[in-house]
């Protein structure tokens, strides 16, 4: 059977509603609207309108009315019509949801989870475009999940909402509508990814391509291009999360192909494969690499409204190719 | 004579802490005149981004203003090319009023290089002089007019600025931030809510707690106008420039409003709110065919004659239209997309692209390590 | 008899769209003795952090509560172990109040492990149980204290939220976006201004437009409050609760009140304000002095025994002292250091060390790479 | 002669204000107060209410009416108490300031600069602890200078306030009392460092330290350290800038050392260091190393209060020796 994203995430939510009292969905159009991007479609009907809360256009009043539910037990989801907007609210995230256990030596603990897209949709230019992955990566305290299929989304999402500890899930508005495989187990209420853990979506002896979110479709394109055009085995790694990020599969991956590339949308700057650059540098997986690891990346500019411009501003297929082939010698990089 | 006397209904104004200005003033026929072919141009541009939206030429957002078209154009007939104007991505009558030719407006739209941004802005950026967008981000215009009020008094400056938000947007932090440096400080701004009823689909009643959007500047007297009247809007607004350049300080307007179509294009516009509902204000509070009665009411046209502004504004948008659509995009160059991000010669030596080897130089003026 | 009829000033109270508190209400001799014995040990306790910081035994920052007693005191003594409270930095009172001994409160401020929060949060962030800290940044407690009430209301509870702010922090952006979902849903809110006249250096006058904080919820009813009487606030705050939690919704309260010492230990507070305006809080609003009278008036206790109680009080934190004082510090061990960033159970595999060499793992307990 | 950074603040504001009408300052306690830190004494009593202006404490309110102001021609200085109060104004500095210039097709410059503590103070716990080089770095549209000594702050401080781009300026709380040399040259009111440009330090050819801000105080003790113990000759680049990052200069000491450590204050993910190691090894750089970059960053916990383990959280002498032997496999590396 097959599932979209947004059906997947849906039934994440619906399910983890059902399953614990203390859950909620808050954020805007959540409920009457069925979501900005319909992502919460029937739970309204369903939950009623204590769980499932539209609030006012105010990002930092409601994360922080989410975090102080949250301290005080409850679960609540807080989604943000898109991460852009959670900008304004990012103390709330960062300062009261991350740091609080800590700074409580471990007597207040936050359970909750912020969701909504991340990145770039289409044609929607530079504020509503950035991609928040690293930043959040970088926030001791936060797990940060960049899910990519159906099943991803589904058993990570039940995962966040489980976890005792804030969690960033970061969903893509360009993927919602994407079907995807969907096994009988991921059916189940009980399916729950660990969190954490990275998928080979593909595997390869030649190559290893490290992505994450919505980025894997070109990834998975260009390895059969590469295959076709070069035969060369390309192994893709869903990183599934930013924090952790799982250096242990990136390292196991490069042991069997020595070259690897980096995929993200995010800018380059202080970014996803500059990190997974460093980790690798500094572990035993530098030894195994034949050439140094090639980051593509969105660019390094606002995002442009033109389609002209905006086509050169996020990794694509070709790109792909050409990071690949750049790694191994080959096309124009021979 | 070239003079008319406007009688305003006295329901067109509610106030705050102030005295409601004068139902009754004068002004040129040919203002009357301007005004309302101004708005048919807006609504008419509008409408052909409809069309453009439809045929997949605009692509993302598209937040459209039929049915709001009295307030851009009852500001700017307020205020003058020093004065500043600053919104929300609703912003496209405001854009075409401080200036930009419809072509520029739709060419931005369709990310044409001819647009009021070069195609790099889209829908929801747009400036002109004396214009500051366009900004996507709900209430964050707020402090940014807060800002341009301060610059006009640190200049010693005769001239304020109107920031307008919508009644979602009234209940952003940001904004009683900046109701409160603006008290403080007396800074000539204008806070001009569009009370369009809805935030997306969220009705006003259910996003705020006090609906009264003229009110809620508390310790700063406010106006309510009624926004569908395009008299109403001129009379509050000239009322308002007076008011902040008299040193009196900021001032919070309402303009009660409605827009015709959804939150934007993406949004059917029908799920939150009745048929009927649009239908009434669409068929009884029109601020183009309301002005259109007192056009031939003050026999400052008659209805053949603006039938013929109508037919002759179509014409000019179909025109414009047409211009902006067989304008080019952007080259797909990288010069043009690394173009903008820094001023030029001040650039930082090198932006990354995608890959390093599109990585741009602006020393080499090309790619930095090829 | 053990209750004593409490008369309190005209001017204890001022409202604003609503019916003031009773200004005559009974109390128990012993409650008004326990809030006397509260006070004394809070303010000692401060007294020996101001000590212990110029001892350099204290580090980073420290905002004493000296002056404000009587608002913590009062509010613990309206409410029960179901209320939440939450405040800003200015907390060791707070702390105290809602079960924290003086020696976890001194502790923490001393980095001990014996410290409320193990000596990992110092002087901003104590917590207790219904005691929420303790933030560090200005206004982001305002929305956490509406998500402590919204959970009030999910659960059924009859219980309601002390959210207390500065007034320096009333003009942040949030606590008027936690006002409006406070009054949009109903929360069983307190909004409980500390106006101490003063945010850091800055006047309430030079920072905020509107100085009536309890009318700053503008469609929220207040309640302007003497917060130099213990007996008004307590009164005030059993008014402010029975409020809540008879489904009226939010209130706003603004208990007048005055710091003694500067904003934290590095300010010397005198920059800003003159000698004699502190003097003269000091000497005729004192909360302490204020409650003394009323403990003779009513015969409660003699002067002999009062010294008695101000003299255990000081013997008892001089203690406290002591024992915090000898107390260990945190191991300086890796696995203290990166223990309570996640919840034990949950944490990532790895976390980092200065140097990689240093990171730690949670599956082996130990170092990552080692 | 010496000066203070504090009083080198002090003076490029004081000689800015002076040049130009046009440049104000703004932010709490700035103007009566004189600085919660006191880099704005005596600025009111010279310039007068118009041009020192005490806000209220509404970081995200203040900040867009200064972006404003810049919008207008005007040349704020946005002072922040510390950058950990940004993060409530992040939206206005990001979507507002940096944004902007790309989104009118280079119609509205914003000349602005954004400044204020950054990072750790002492004993300041969780929230007050932050560094966000990284944050900031990663924005196109922004420059982010991050000084070392009174001339760099002096330098560098006039040349972000003259330059047309929005720049964040990163100062350090525990530096303003620090006395530096002041060379003649550099007390002229005509002194400006160019931006982006690293400098120097200390001249060396075994290995190279990349850092910045008050870190190259351990680094400079480390390279005398390593000196004494083992006679390793350490080269120490104070990068002053961290948009742009001053790569060229990085990989030409690399080229004479073959070996380089990177030393920061931020959290260790995504960051100073983390986009150092990936450009040096996509760069011609990387054949020179002689042995994997080593980073030394601050610990990934929320900063703790108690001076026993705020010692682990941020790199120290100590640290940055290790970091010297593990990459010339000396001391335990041996
Ligand atoms: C901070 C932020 N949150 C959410 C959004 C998504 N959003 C865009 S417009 C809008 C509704 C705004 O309503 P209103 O202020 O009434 O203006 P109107 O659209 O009616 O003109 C929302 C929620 C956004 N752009 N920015
Ligand atoms: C968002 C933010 N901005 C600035 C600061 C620095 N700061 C700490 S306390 C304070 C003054 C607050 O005054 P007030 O709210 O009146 O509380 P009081 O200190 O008088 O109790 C300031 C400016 C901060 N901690 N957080
Ligand atoms: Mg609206
Ligand atoms: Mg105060």
């Amino acid at each position: 059977a097959t599932m979209t994203v947004r059906d997947a995430l849906n039934s994440a939510m619906q399910e983890e509603l059902d399953r614990d009292p203390d859950v909620f969905l808050m954020g805007e159009e959540v409920a009457q609207y069925n979501g900005a991007y319909k992502i919460s479609r029937g739970l309204l009907d369903k939950f009623g309108p204590k769980r499932i809360v539209d609030t006012p256009i105010t990002e930092m009043g409601f994360t922080g009315l989410c975090v102080g539910a949250a301290l005080s037990g409850l679960k609540p989801i807080c989604e943000f019509m898109t991460f852009n907007f959670a900008m304004q609210s990012i103390d709330q995230i960062i300062n009261s949801a991350a740091k609080t256990y800590y700074m409580s030596g471990g007597k207040q603990p936050c359970n909750i989870t912020f969701r909504g897209p991340n990145g770039a949709a289409a044609g929607v230019a530079a504020q509503h475009s950035q991609d928040y992955s690293a930043w959040y990566g970088s926030i001791p305290g936060l797990k940060v999940i960049s899910p990519f299929s159906s099943e991803d989304c589904k058993g990570l999402l039940k995962a966040a909402i489980r976890d005792p500890n804030p969690v960033v899930f970061l969903e893509n508005e360009l993927l919602y509508g994407e079907s995807f495989p969907m096994s009988e187990e991921a059916a189940s209420p009980d399916f729950v990814l660990p969190i954490g853990k990275a998928k080979i979506e593909l595997e390869g002896s030649d190559v290893t391509i490290v992505s994450h979110s919505r980025n894997l479709i070109f990834c998975l394109e260009a390895a059969k291009v590469v295959k076709e055009k070069y035969g060369v085995s390309a192994e893709v790694l869903n990183l599934r999360s930013i924090k952790p990020l799982d250096v242990p599969a990136i390292i196991e991956s490069i042991k069997k192909t020595n070259h690897a590339i980096t995929v993200e949308a995010g800018f380059p700057a202080f970014g996803v494969g500059s990190e997974i650059c460093a980790q690798v540098m500094e572990s035993e997986g530098f030894d195994y690499l034949d050439a140094p690891i090639e980051r593509i990346t969105g660019c390094e500019v606002p995002t442009p409204y033109a389609k002209e411009l905006e086509d050169f501003a996020f990794p694509d297929t070709p790109t792909v190719v050409r990071g690949i082939e750049k790694v191994l010698s080959l096309g124009e990089f021979a | 004579s070239d003079i008319v006397r406007i009688d305003l209904p006295e329901t067109s104004f509610e106030t705050y802490e102030l005295d409601a200005p004068e139902l009754t003033f004068e002004t040129e026929k040919s203002t009357l005149l301007q005004m309302y072919k101004d708005m048919v141009i807006i609504r008419r541009m509008e409408m052909a981004a409809d069309a453009l939206y439809k045929a997949k030429k605009i692509r993302g957002f598209c937040h459209l203003s039929v049915g709001q078209e009295a307030i851009a154009v009852g500001i700017e007939n307020a205020i003058d090319g020093n004065d500043d104007v600053i919104t929300s991505y609703r912003c496209h009558g405001f854009t075409y009023m401080r200036g930009a030719p419809v072509k520029a407006v739709l060419g931005e739209l369709m990310g044409k290089r001819c647009g009021v941004s070069y195609g790099k802005g889209g829908s929801m950026h747009m400036y002109a002089p004396g214009f500051y967008g366009g900004n996507g981000i709900v209430g964050a215009q707020v402090p940014l007019g807060a800002g341009l009020a301060f610059a006009h008094q640190y200049r010693d400056k005769p001239n304020c600025t109107f920031t307008l938000y919508g009644d979602g947007a009234a209940n952003q932090g940001q904004v009683f931030e900046s109701f409160n440096m603006a008290k403080l400080w007396n800074l000539p701004c204008i806070f001009a809510c569009e009370n369009n009823k809805y935030g997306m689909g969220t009705s006003a009643s259910r996003s705020s707690a006090m609906v009264e959007y003229y009110k809620r500047g508390q310790y700063i007297p406010g106006l309510k106008v009624n926004g569908m009247d395009i008299l109403a809007v001129y009379q509050a607004s000239k009322f308002a420039k007076d008011w902040c350049i008299s040193g009196n300080g900021p001032l919070v307007l309402e303009y009660e409003t409605y827009r015709y179509g959804g939150h934007s294009m993406s949004d059917p516009g029908t799920t939150y709110r009745t048929r009927e509902e649009v239908q009434n204000m669409r068929s009884r509070n029109d601020p183009i065919s309301g002005l259109k009665a007192h056009l031939l009411e003050f026999g400052i046209a008659t209805e053949d004659e603006i039938k013929a502004f109508d037919k002759s504004a179509r014409k000019y948008v179909d025109e414009q239209v047409k211009e902006a659509e067989i304008s080019p995009p952007p080259e797909a160059k990288m010069d043009i997309l690394f173009e903008d991000v820094y001023v030029p010669g001040s650039e930082i030596p090198v932006l990354r692209g995608r890959i390093r080897d599109d990585s741009w130089s602006f020393e080499k003026k090309g790619f930095a390590y090829k």
